[in-house]
């Protein structure tokens, strides 16, 4: 691939220097592309974005080995403020509003970087990807639904004029419609800003669908790349992320059950 | 306590037009050099963490007082003009007016900054959350810096104003925690709730020494600290906390 | 064809408001006794909420909350709890410092007899005691699979298998009837087969009623009894999980178009 | 985790204070130490670890109420003058026996505990403390101003020592033999608190009351139940402070001592048996060496600075090891004794397996 906007070489990573998280993971995202991370938790996932954003160090977590590069720039000794500032955003999970700040508020505290002479327009631009949060913008955010903050915690990430964006489960407990709605925009903020995305995702389907290229994580290594199309059709993928049987069939949950008990009593 | 007994060094030493300068400059000093030692490596601890830290700073200082003033009271210079004005019924001291001048330019300043610039923005976010702030770039190092220079800076211009009544010594700290129920009582967050908690824990605490006696006066505070935790525990101005599950 | 005994839990009415915000508008609700009752809606129609009533945490303004026949509305939950009610939650509420073990010993809590004093002895009684709840304890970590993990601190371990901890917790409980909010969110396709599992299990074998908030249509239309649809604060569908796929204002309000994976 | 090759049989077992034979004897070498201490180490000595003795006491009842339970408390040192003050009058004034003395004041202490836990039906956390801050300056006011003629005033009671036939709590020696033993057994019964039902229901009530409640704890209550527990502790600490003193004075329950205690069990590790233990050895050590070493300090400065050394570098120390503590090893010293173990257990491996 040409054109790498962000590269993680070789990390591994240590919380409290005795737990190894990461061994050795690798990475690139070229700019303005979306990439996807898929993983079952615990893999590994959020650490590696915490490793990129910096975020890490609050964290009593540390990179070890190996070197994050943003433009040839080493990420992985700065802070996270100042990586912020070079325009990684990170999109914490859990949607993680500014609970006593209006809408509004948490909207222009993240001008904080790119500063407020654009206020106004950069403001607009977010009401225009999400109009709900328009209607709610004096709404003190920790009394919005769910599906809101996570499009508040989004907006928020395209105030600062990023050029990636680090999304961590952006689907994370929303209904259907509402994660139709998130992608969407992820889609628009790609195309029409050109802004990268990496985004580590439960919702296979819909990453897979939104991405051109993913990697696959497992106990803190990459285990499989490549293309979408050809991740779609990887056989462990479908089984054990996309949720197909081995006939190529859709398993019902109900089935599963059954095979996975029978498969206890002979364990 | 830091704040009276440097301002009476300098007060001492310079005179009114030098000593309140340098005595801010100092407190920027110390604000910073707190922060930075001591304060920064507790980013993402929780508050209790914090709390203790600063008593330990408290009694860091303390010590050090100890040492260099011992336990006497040191006599604060009068450093503005001595007058008193009839004001309604009573007599106030121009000590008084200028106290209270001060005290509401601060306010005022205060509530200001809150709400209206970036800065006070980027204070309530890190307040909320050191990690979401970091993650939109706001440097919570240089937030926390500011914070503990704005309240070294505003404590020791209370103290040019408050050393003139009690006098500098070393007991002085334990004054800060009569700042506690007039804080809680207003609302942690809120500046108009700190100003209303002062006057109302000070008037009232001069009315029960009045009619009760001094003892009960002096723990007249705390009873309505007490009180107002029980029946409405985040103040008269204060947010209440979010609580989703 | 439904007799009445079998409610277990009914909501009568209940109305809950924020302010303006109207959470919740006069849901009425039957919990059928062994049954797998999902609730779906959309982000801020009140799912949540609903549970924070039928276990205390808010009072409803109007209408009551009956469990067993017994009006529980103006209960505080862990009265509720004791009852026989528990739950587990949208965004983890377990005990991070803890190890496994001591996070669903913790569930044994109504269950435990020793007081002040023989606690402070800890002779006899308080000691048979505390062995007899290992016993449980040890069953449900089996029984979820946690047994690899049973020592290590709940907050260092990666989501999927909290969720777990949570349920297990939940089920140390013994209840009546289990309240799951988004069991399976933020889990990948293999967890959610092993948590889907666990969840059948638990109403098959062990005939524990459940309830449960999830917004993962696959899990729900499979292992669903009868589907509940909220929107805006009422219940706008109500039936077996064929007749909810196919409901027009369902697909309007909540599941968009169908796409077919 | 713990070290390979220790099984265990049955779930008595897995729950026990001891498992190995090498704890045991590590605790049956420490008991013979304690019990020959007493009469082994010089006067001073001897009065130091007394000191220790009491500390611990009080600094176990803390543990349980901020470690266990995380209730900050910054009025700790006043639940103990609450306990000492009510022996102290219930012997000198009423004419009661010690040992009666000793019951009824530690219920007084745990008494004003639950009332001044009363806003925990309220608020939590920071208010929660501040409202502990309220109990240690009421009730030291009480301590002064109230009923001097009961209460004693400022210059306090002085109270006779107790004693078992000819043997006299007069002299450090011997009451080390009433200190010594009451610190363990309190030792003891605060770990079995910890272990039981209700220590559970603490930690749940720390670390999540939202869970709590929905497994049937009752937060309010075991918040209360805390406060009770400890502030007996404290009560007790009071009583033994009294027999250490041989008096009560309102200045000896100031709130640095609240604070110093509060440090204490940081430095040690908060919501562990052993952290109070450690804490209150380590900083009351602490403490001795500077009041030794301050006179030669003190040597280089004049002799009006050279007078107040003591005291001004016993504050800036015990700040001092706080604040290193904080920055370095908030979890306190029995966790940094954790880790050197799992350290030790994965040697030569850097991390632990997963």
């Amino acid at each position: 691939m040409s054109n790498i906007l962000l590269s993680v070489n070789n990390i591994e990573v240590a919380y409290h220097g005795v737990v190894l998280v990461l061994r050795g993971v690798s990475l690139e995202v070229p700019g303005g592309k979306i990439i996807c991370l898929l993983g079952a938790n615990g893999a590994g996932k959020t650490t590696t974005l915490k490793a990129i954003s910096g975020l890490l160090h609050t964290e009593a977590g540390k990179v070890i080995h190996g070197d994050i590069r943003f433009d040839g720039q080493r990420l992985d000794k700065l802070g996270p403020e100042a990586i912020a500032t070079l325009g990684i955003i990170q999109v914490l999970e859990g949607r993680r509003v500014l609970e006593h700040l209006t809408v509004e508020e948490n909207l222009e505290v993240a001008s904080y970087i790119y500063g407020r002479v654009h206020l106004q327009r950069d403001l607009d631009r977010v009401y225009d990807y999400f109009p709900r949060l328009k209607d709610l913008r004096h709404q003190v955010s920790g009394y919005i639904s769910g599906g809101e903050q996570q499009m508040l915690v989004a907006g928020r990430a395209f105030m600062a004029h990023p050029k990636v964006v680090l999304m961590d489960e952006p689907s994370l407990g929303l209904a259907p419609l509402m994660v139709e709605e998130i992608f969407e925009v992820i889609r628009r903020v790609n195309s029409e800003e050109g802004t990268s995305f990496l985004l580590v995702e439960q919702n296979a389907m819909a990453a897979l669908d939104l991405a051109e290229y993913g990697y696959v994580m497992e106990t803190g290594r990459i285990v499989l790349d490549g293309p979408v199309q050809q991740l779609k059709g990887n056989e462990d993928v479908k089984e054990f992320y996309l949720g197909f049987g081995a006939l190529g069939q859709r398993k019902s949950y109900r089935e599963v059950k059954h095979y996975k008990r029978r498969k206890r009593w002979l364990g | 306590m830091m704040g009276v007994l440097l301002s009476v060094i300098f007060l001492n030493n310079f005179g009114v037009r030098i000593a309140i300068p340098l005595a801010i400059g100092c407190a920027f000093g110390i604000g910073w050099v707190l922060e930075r030692g001591i304060l920064r490596p507790l980013i993402g601890q929780p508050i209790i963490s914090a709390l203790l830290m600063t008593l330990a700073v408290a009694y860091l200082l303390d010590g050090v007082a100890t040492i260099f003033w011992g336990t006497k009271i040191v006599p604060y210079p009068q450093w503005y003009p001595e007058q008193s004005f009839p004001f309604m019924a009573i007599r106030v001291s121009s000590g008084m007016v200028w106290t209270i001048l001060a005290a509401t330019g601060i306010f005022v300043a205060l509530a200001f900054f809150y709400r209206r610039s970036m800065m006070g923005k980027a204070m309530r976010a890190t307040a909320e959350s050191h990690q979401v702030s970091q993650s939109l770039g706001i440097k919570v190092t240089r937030v926390f810096s500011l914070c503990w220079i704005m309240a070294a800076v505003i404590a020791f211009i209370m103290a040019f104003f408050f050393g003139v009544h009690v006098g500098a010594f070393r007991y002085l700290s334990e004054w800060g925690f009569r700042a506690i129920p007039a804080v809680l009582i207003g609302g942690l967050d809120s500046i108009l709730g700190a100003l209303v908690g002062g006057l109302l824990v000070g008037v009232l605490e001069v009315i029960a020494t009045a009619y009760l006696g001094a003892y009960v006066g002096s723990m007249f505070p705390f009873i309505i600290l007490l009180i107002v935790i029980i029946v409405r525990p985040h103040g008269f101005f204060g947010q209440a906390e979010i609580v989703r599950v | 064809m439904v007799t009445e005994d079998e409610v277990q839990l009914r909501t009568d009415n209940v109305c809950l408001s924020f302010g303006a915000v109207k959470a919740l508008d006069g849901i009425s609700l039957d919990v059928k006794l062994h049954q797998l009752l999902a609730v779906i809606g959309p982000n801020g129609a009140g799912k949540t909420c609903l549970f924070n009533v039928i276990n205390g945490f808010y009072r409803p303004q109007e209408g009551e909350v009956y469990f067993e026949g017994r009006k529980i509305t103006q209960l505080p939950p862990y009265k509720i709890a004791e009852l026989g009610i528990s739950r587990t939650f949208q965004a983890i509420q377990l005990y991070a410092g803890l190890s496994v073990v001591d996070n669903i010993m913790a569930g044994r809590h109504i269950h435990l007899k020793s007081g002040m004093v023989s606690g402070a002895i800890y002779f006899g009684r308080a000691q048979r005691e505390e062995a007899e709840h290992r016993k449980e304890v040890e069953w449900l970590i089996d029984f979820l699979e946690l047994t690899s993990v049973r020592d290590r601190i709940v907050g260092s371990l990666p989501y999927g298998l909290q969720k777990r901890v949570d349920l297990g917790r939940a089920l140390a409980l013994e209840p009546k009837l289990l309240l799951l909010d988004e069991p399976m969110a933020g889990m990948s396709r293999d967890e959610k087969e092993a948590m889907a599992r666990f969840i059948l299990d638990v109403v098959e074998m062990r005939g524990i009623t459940v309830t449960l908030v999830e917004h993962d249509m696959g899990v729900v239309m499979d292992i669903a009894d009868r589907v509940v649809v909220f929107d805006y604060g009422h219940k706008i569908a109500d039936g077996l999980p064929e007749e909810i796929r196919n409901n027009e204002q369902v697909i309007k309000a909540y599941l968009g178009k169908p796409k077919e994976a | 985790m713990r070290p390979s090759g220790i099984m265990d049989v049955n779930y008595r077992q897995s729950a026990a204070m001891l498992r190995t034979r090498s704890q045991w004897l590590a605790v049956g070498i420490l008991l013979a130490f304690l019990a020959v201490a007493g009469r082994v180490f010089p006067s001073e000595i001897v009065d130091v670890m007394n000191m220790m003795f009491i500390l611990i006491v009080a600094a176990h009842g803390l543990n349980i109420l901020t470690g266990y339970c995380g209730q900050v408390s910054v009025g700790h040192a006043a639940f103990k003058g609450v306990g000492a003050y009510s022996a102290a009058m219930l012997i000198v004034r009423l004419g009661w026996n010690h040992w009666v003395a000793l019951p009824v004041a530690a219920l007084a202490a745990g008494g004003a505990g639950v009332l001044f836990g009363l806003p925990a039906f309220r608020v939590g956390g920071f208010y929660l403390a501040m409202s502990t801050l309220a109990a240690q300056f009421i009730l030291t006011t009480v301590f002064i101003f109230a009923m001097p003629g009961i209460v004693g005033g400022i210059s306090g009671i002085t109270v006779p020592f107790p004693a078992i036939g000819d043997f006299s709590f007069r002299i450090p020696e011997n009451q080390y033999y009433l200190f010594m033993p009451m610190c363990v057994v309190m030792t003891i019964v605060a770990r079995n608190i910890a272990r039981s039902r209700m220590g559970r229901a603490f930690v749940a009530v720390r670390d999540n009351e939202v869970a709590a409640e929905i497994m049937g704890v009752n937060p309010f209550g075991y918040k209360l139940r805390a406060f009770f527990i400890g502030c007996l502790f404290a009560g007790v600490a009071g009583w033994m402070r009294v027999v250490y003193d041989g008096c009560v004075r309102p200045d000896i329950y100031p709130l640095m001592a609240s604070i110093w205690l509060l440090g204490t069990i940081i430095i040690g590790g908060m919501g562990t048996t052993i952290g109070p233990i450690l804490g209150v050895i380590l900083v009351r050590a602490l403490n001795e060496m500077v009041l030794m070493l301050s006179p030669l300090i003190g040597g280089f400065f004049p002799i009006e600075i050279a007078i107040r050394m003591g005291a001004g570098l016993g504050l800036i120390a015990f700040a001092v090891v706080v604040i290193v503590f904080l920055i370095f090893q908030p979890r306190g010293l029995a966790h940094l004794w954790e880790v050197l173990g799992a350290r030790m257990r994965h040697w030569p491996f850097r991390y632990e397996p997963r």
